[in-house]
């Protein structure tokens, strides 16, 4: 569509689902367009040709607008059309159809002031505890080490790094307040919201690094809040998923330490 | 009837004869007009404050991180409850950003629009369109304005409390607002203003009801009182539920229940102290019951206002009168029912989306009507652009470039694109500012010889209108690309998202128009105060309009009318056919 | 919601204490030391380094480097560094806040210094030398709460009288909620008699009065040992050695009883 | 302004039958309405989703039997309300000032009650904070309590000064005292839902 081309038009779309969402907010907009732009000419015609002028009286009988009618029956069936047609059965798919859980990746995202946590379950695919007594500097979420399924487990903060052509369910939960999710280039967005887990789910088309913004306001450094989405062909993401893994022991802190 | 007014109309004098001293007269006054001016000032003041802080906000926008020229170490000062800027280099910082986007959220929508739409307007319109002597409480009208002051000032006044300003946004969310500085002032003024809202809802609801002169029917009201009617229920029944939950984020606050507060919050590492499990949810939903309808109230009396205008000016009835009347109803019973529109991206059902998108939809309906009426209106008229008909004309495209963007952010599909973006923040200012603030700037050149006796300036009035129509699409029409582009609102730095640093050249432009805009609003001050003075003195019926306000001598005496008008026709009697003049008043009989 | 009410009293109660310490002339500095080691008697904790690659920044001043919690720390020699030790009791003068303040730099996306002592009163002078956006969010318990950002390279924020702390409390936590892992802790004493512990875990204290005193240490990751007494004569040196076999439980201020977080 | 200018002050209006008070302060009781409806639905809201809810008849720590002895109170001072209208009605400013005062009385005694009530409470370190059924009881209870304090005042107002005005103009006042009681009889409602809602289920 003509609009798509525009850099200062929807960001690039590569997911499954996102198609959707674009095809209609580009059909919105041009009904829109078209409705302002008749509507307008209208206007301008009237503004133009009705000006007080010499020899111009108004005219008080009322016209019979049957064009108005018609324009409005017209403007509620097409809205019917978008809701009916478009907007509910897309939101139905994109919010509640989740793909296969042994299909998918799952990973945990525990928001915060103001950073994302995300929680990798490694090859085992079993969570290590969290218990937050454990939250230290290079601990953000409090993984309990000691838990043999922690082993393998992978723990970033803001970076969600995830293989291409793969399903991703992403579980949100919040420590504090109202954050909200968003991946532009996904067309993912949700509320994350304290005490409730959420789920989304999304699948990448093309690989790359792209930014995950805050689009809930969340205090002093919500416009910190960014995160970055590194989408990587599945063979990558397996070697990074290996490299990342937990069990990173400290060297002594002679050299480290100054006061 | 007031017994003064029949015999010294021009003498502000009170029904027993004996002058009121200064203070009964313009401060503590209980007549309706001096309330509605009251309000007005106090209304138009506070728009230029909420302004001013947008100003400094949007120079952080256009140039982040860049010292606040002039200003900037001022905001700084230790009489602030919180500094707003760096001390050293005046840098605006996001903490003084928030709070500037809170306050000027708050102030714009409760302290500066709906005084100036319902308490301005409302006040001095009403009664003397329905052809009364006054509102039908006085008293109460007073005390809404003094309960409205002291709240302005009181929100006002955080910005020096300790903590300084609340930084939640206008919608104060749970847990955030409950957790921040500030919030304590805003719930307390919140409570004042809405009680002063209440009150005059009452008000305006019986006088409209009981007061209406002979023969002024319901369906003989001009459109601007319609609307006024259906405003008065909407903040009626829609600010209790606000009320109640200001009352539950006080608790939370100060008594530390968790009506909104989850169990087991970690703030900033640390474990907090609600333990009672409550629901952010509830917030948003009590919220927003008061916050949609408050839309209306926010746009229906500029409608009205511009209704008024333009049958005036194109010298002919309103086409489709009913039909415009019948449709704000519409609105107003609608608009209790599409609250949670506002939340699509909380992880709502489908039903309940399903639900709300649908309602949402239907009330586009009746706002299409209103607005294809007064398009229609025009055809066939005899057009006198003058200063206030600029303004109302220019509210009609800009209001429908508002309404045809709310159709995608109604859509919850596009809604996940759209929601909390820069979209949304032209969308609904594309409704409030050209529109309502149009509304409200043809509703003061339109009114002005009728509250002081003289014109305003026509010149100053054109060279008000241009650039402010120009700089006004300036600053809202790119927000809706940066919103598209995929550029989240309240955001402190655009530059540190890639979405923002495409659109950043627009923030520029957005900040330089919203800078030319206060510039041209000066020849405005100017006019509005030397009009005072030096404007042409007219008799009662400038503009040669038909409705009742226009049978009263300019300015209005104490009781209003010399002599109790009494209603033969509808209101917008214009170029009555067969006729040699061009407009009936409403209080003239046939024969006349 | 409490920060300004605790912000009240904070600045109350200060008020009163500073017009105290104004009014008497500084305590007596003596010629006596107080010194030793901080030992680890114990496998030192399991433990992560951190990650940067939060913020592009951090990530890229750290480049190359292993960065390990501060508060996991032991050197080769089986010594701890980060334990603040302090006269607890037996201090009788009233001593006046100096008049330099306390540094606490921001530099690498890390509190420098990670623990600091200082004196009730005494100003605090918290400087960003990072390119990028730090929040600084104290969490005192008895001392104001300041929550501020300094969203530029060089900015500075000194903070006096009612907003520094002026009631004695062994440690207060500093917080950036940005880069999650920055954290910095401050013990207020009412006198200059403190010390942390750095290379080899060695502390010492110097121009103590001559007498007896009850001396406290504490560590982040380690927590609190029982009192010492001490005596030392003017002129002396006294020295102890700190041996922590375990974990105890006054650890750092850390939050508790929070559920699972990964649900 | 005098009210003397302004129609319908007193007389009802031909169509609506109502004088413009009383047509307001229906208005104001629907405003009032719409809050308390807004607090019910908080607390029905927030105690379907709670896991497990904590009752107020638990381990007795509401009394419900001083809530029931409120209750008759209110009930009574409503009827004795309705009393002062109509003794006014028949032109007996005496009697229906005791009516009034009755009335008066009898809030207080609610008062008083409330306040044992609240005391014993606090005494057992009850409060607000201490779980979200208390949390919802002390906003109620106190929002109500809040109102009987108004309606006092406003009773209070009538029986003492505002009663010169039956000298001039009997109906006037017949009115403000009508209006008073509509007030209160909806202050009175409201409490007839909150006992059963706070103490009983």
């Amino acid at each position: 569509m003509l609009l798509a081309q525009s850099r200062f038009w929807l960001p690039p779309d590569i997911s499954t689902h996102g198609s959707s969402v674009d095809q209609l907010i580009n059909v919105t907009h041009w009904f829109m367009g078209v409705l302002f732009v008749g509507w307008g000419a209208f206007f301008v015609y009237c503004l133009v040709r009705f000006r007080a002028r010499p020899g111009h009286a108004a005219d008080p009988r009322p016209i019979p607008a049957k064009t108005s009618k018609y324009a409005e029956i017209g403007v509620a069936i097409f809205e019917a059309v978008l809701l009916i047609g478009f907007s509910m059965p897309a939101w139905a798919q994109v919010k509640y159809q989740f793909p296969a859980e042994d299909k998918a990746l799952t990973v945990r995202m525990t928001a915060e002031q103001f950073a994302w946590n995300f929680h990798y379950s490694g090859a085992d695919g079993v969570w290590g505890r969290t218990d937050p007594k454990l939250i230290d500097p290079g601990n953000p979420i409090g993984l309990d080490l000691a838990d043999p399924h922690s082993a393998d487990d992978v723990v970033t903060v803001n970076n969600l790094h995830i293989p291409v052509h793969q399903p991703i369910i992403v579980q949100l939960s919040s420590k504090d307040v109202i954050h909200s999710f968003w991946i532009p280039v996904l067309r993912v967005k949700q509320d994350v919201i304290p005490g409730m887990s959420i789920p989304v789910w999304f699948e990448a088309r093309e690989t790359g690094e792209y930014d995950i913004s805050c689009a809930q306001l969340c205090g002093n450094n919500h416009y910190k809040m960014r995160g970055r989405v590194m989408i990587k062909p599945a063979d990558e993401f397996a070697k990074w998923l290996e490299s990342e893994k937990v069990s990173r022991p400290l060297q002594p802190a002679d050299q480290e330490f100054e006061l | 009837m007031s017994a003064a007014a029949a015999h010294a109309p021009h003498d502000h004098a009170s029904p027993h004869g004996h002058a009121p001293s200064f203070w009964r007269h313009y401060v503590f006054s209980v007549d309706h007009k001096v309330i509605g001016v009251q309000y007005a000032i106090t209304g138009l003041i506070f728009l230029f404050v909420g302004f001013c802080l947008m100003m400094v906000m949007r120079w952080q926008l256009a140039y982040p991180g860049q010292p606040v020229p002039l200003i900037g170490k001022l905001l700084a000062s230790d009489w602030l409850g919180a500094a707003i800027t760096d001390k050293q280099t005046g840098v605006l910082l996001p903490e003084g950003y928030n709070a500037f986007g809170a306050m000027h959220g708050t102030i714009m929508v409760f302290m500066a629009i709906v005084p100036l739409v319902v308490g301005g307007f409302g006040n001095f319109v009403v009664p003397l369109q329905i052809g009364a002597p006054d509102m039908a409480f006085p008293r109460l009208n007073m005390l809404s304005y003094w309960c409205y002051l002291p709240g302005g000032l009181l929100m006002s006044a955080s910005f020096f409390l300790p903590g300084g300003a609340a930084q939640s946004g206008w919608t104060s969310y749970a847990p955030l607002a409950v957790i921040s500085p500030g919030q304590t002032v805003w719930l307390f003024s919140m409570v004042l203003l809405i009680t002063s809202s209440l009150l005059g809802s009452i008000n305006f609801i019986v006088t409209i009801v009981q007061l209406r002169a002979r023969g002024l029917t319901f369906m003989r009201l001009p459109f601007f009182v319609w609307a006024q009617f259906v405003t008065g229920f909407l903040l009626l029944l829609a600010f209790p539920p606000l009320e109640a939950a200001a009352v539950m984020q006080l608790m939370d606050r100060l008594a530390g229940t968790s009506f909104f507060m989850p169990e087991g919050l970690v703030i900033s590492g640390k474990l907090a102290e609600w333990t009672g499990g409550g629901s952010p949810l509830l917030w948003q939903h009590l919220f927003w019951f008061l916050a949609h309808p408050e839309v209306y109230v926010l746009i229906l009396p500029a409608m009205g206002i511009v209704a008024e205008v333009i049958a005036n000016n194109t010298r002919k009835p309103l086409w489709g009168y009913r039909s415009m009347v019948y449709s704000a109803i519409f609105l107003g019973f609608m608009s209790f029912v599409v609250w949670a529109h506002h939340m699509f991206m909380t992880g709502m059902g489908t039903k309940l989306s399903a639900f709300f998108q649908t309602t949402t939809m239907i009330i586009s309906i009746p706002s299409v009507i209103i607005l294809t009426a007064l398009v229609i209106s025009l055809w066939g008229g005899s057009i006198r652009f003058n200063a206030p008909m600029l303004f109302a004309t220019a509210f009609l495209p800009m209001f429908a470039i508002g309404g045809l963007t709310g159709l995608p952010l109604a859509l919850t599909t596009s809604d996940i694109h759209l929601h909390d973006t820069y979209y949304v923040i032209g969308h609904f200012h594309y409704v409030v500012a050209p529109g309502t603030i149009f509304g409200i700037f043809a509703g003061i050149y339109y009114w002005y010889p009728k509250v002081t006796g003289r014109m305003m300036n026509e010149t100053l009035g054109k060279i008000h209108f241009w650039p402010t129509f120009l700089c006004m699409n300036g600053i809202f029409l790119p927000m809706l690309f940066q919103g598209l582009v995929g550029l989240s609102r309240r955001t402190y730095d655009a530059t540190v998202y890639e979405a923002g640093q495409l659109v950043q050249g627009m923030h520029v432009g957005i900040s330089w128009a919203a800078w030319t805009l206060a510039v041209a609003q000066i020849p405005f001050i100017i006019n509005f105060f030397i009009s005072l003075r030096s404007g042409r003195k007219v008799a009662e019926n400038p503009w040669e309009a038909t409705t009742l306000e226009w049978a009263a001598p300019s300015p209005p005496p104490h009781g209003n009318f010399v002599t109790e008008p009494v209603v033969y026709r509808d209101p917008y009697d214009y170029s009555p056919p067969g006729r040699s003049i061009d407009f009936l008043p409403q209080n003239k009989p046939q024969e006349a | 919601m409490k920060r300004d009410t605790i912000r009240f009293l904070a600045a109350a109660t200060a008020g009163c204490w500073l017009a105290a310490a104004a009014a008497s002339a500084g305590g007596p500095m003596g010629t006596a030391t107080i010194k030793g080691t901080v030992q680890l008697k114990a496998p030192p904790a399991a433990a992560m380094a951190i990650k940067m690659d939060a913020d592009p920044f951090c990530n890229q001043v750290n480049a190359g480097k292993v960065v390990s919690p501060q508060g996991k720390m032991v050197f080769s020699d089986g010594t701890l560094p980060y334990a603040f030790v302090w006269i607890k009791s037996g201090i009788t003068g009233k001593y006046d806040p100096p008049a330099d303040p306390l540094v606490i730099n921001q530099e690498g996306c890390m509190y420098k210094p990670h623990v600091a002592g200082m004196v009730c009163g005494q100003s605090i002078l918290i400087k960003n030398s990072d390119d990028t956006n730090h929040n600084i969010h104290s969490q005192p318990k008895k001392n104001p709460v300041f929550n501020f950002s300094q969203p530029k390279k060089d900015m500075t924020r000194t903070l006096t009288g009612n907003d520094t702390f002026t009631r004695p409390e062994v440690m207060v936590k500093i917080k950036c909620d940005v880069h999650p892992w920055m954290s910095a802790y401050v013990g207020v004493v009412e006198h200059p008699f403190f010390a942390v512990s750095a290379q080899g875990g060695k502390y010492e204290i110097k121009n103590v009065p001559g007498g007896k005193y009850k001396l406290g240490i504490w560590h982040e990751e380690w927590g609190t040992l029982p009192d010492v007494e001490i005596e030392v004569a003017d002129g002396a040196t006294a020295e102890h050695v700190f041996a922590y076999e375990k974990k105890t439980a006054a650890a750092a201020p850390r939050e508790v009883g929070v559920q699972d977080l990964g649900r | 302004m005098s009210a003397d200018a302004i129609p319908y002050t007193v007389k009802p209006h031909p169509v609506t039958g109502v004088p413009n008070p009383k047509f307001g302060i229906w208005l104001f009781l629907a405003s009032e309405v719409m809050l308390f409806g807004a607090l019910f639905s908080s607390y029905v809201l927030l105690r379907v989703t709670a896991d497990s809810w904590p009752h107020g008849y638990d381990a007795g720590r509401l009394n419900w039997k001083l809530a029931a002895l409120n209750t008759i109170v209110l009930i009574t001072s409503s009827v004795t309300m309705v009393m002062a209208w109509a003794s006014l009605m028949l032109h007996d400013l005496r009697k229906g000032r005791i009516y009034l005062l009755l009335t008066f009385l009898l809030a207080g005694v609610f008062l008083v009650v409330k306040y044992f009530e609240y005391g014993a409470k606090f005494e057992h370190h009850i409060y607000p904070a201490t779980d979200p059924f208390f949390a919802v009881y002390f906003t109620l209870t106190g929002l109500h309590g809040l109102h009987v304090v108004g309606g006092m005042i406003a009773i209070g107002y009538l029986m003492g000064p505002g009663a010169r005005l039956w000298r001039t103009d009997p109906e006037h006042y017949a009115n403000r005292v009508e209006c008073t009681g509509l007030y209160w009889h909806f202050v009175d409602l409201v409490w007839i839902f909150l006992f059963p809602m706070l103490y009983l289920i």
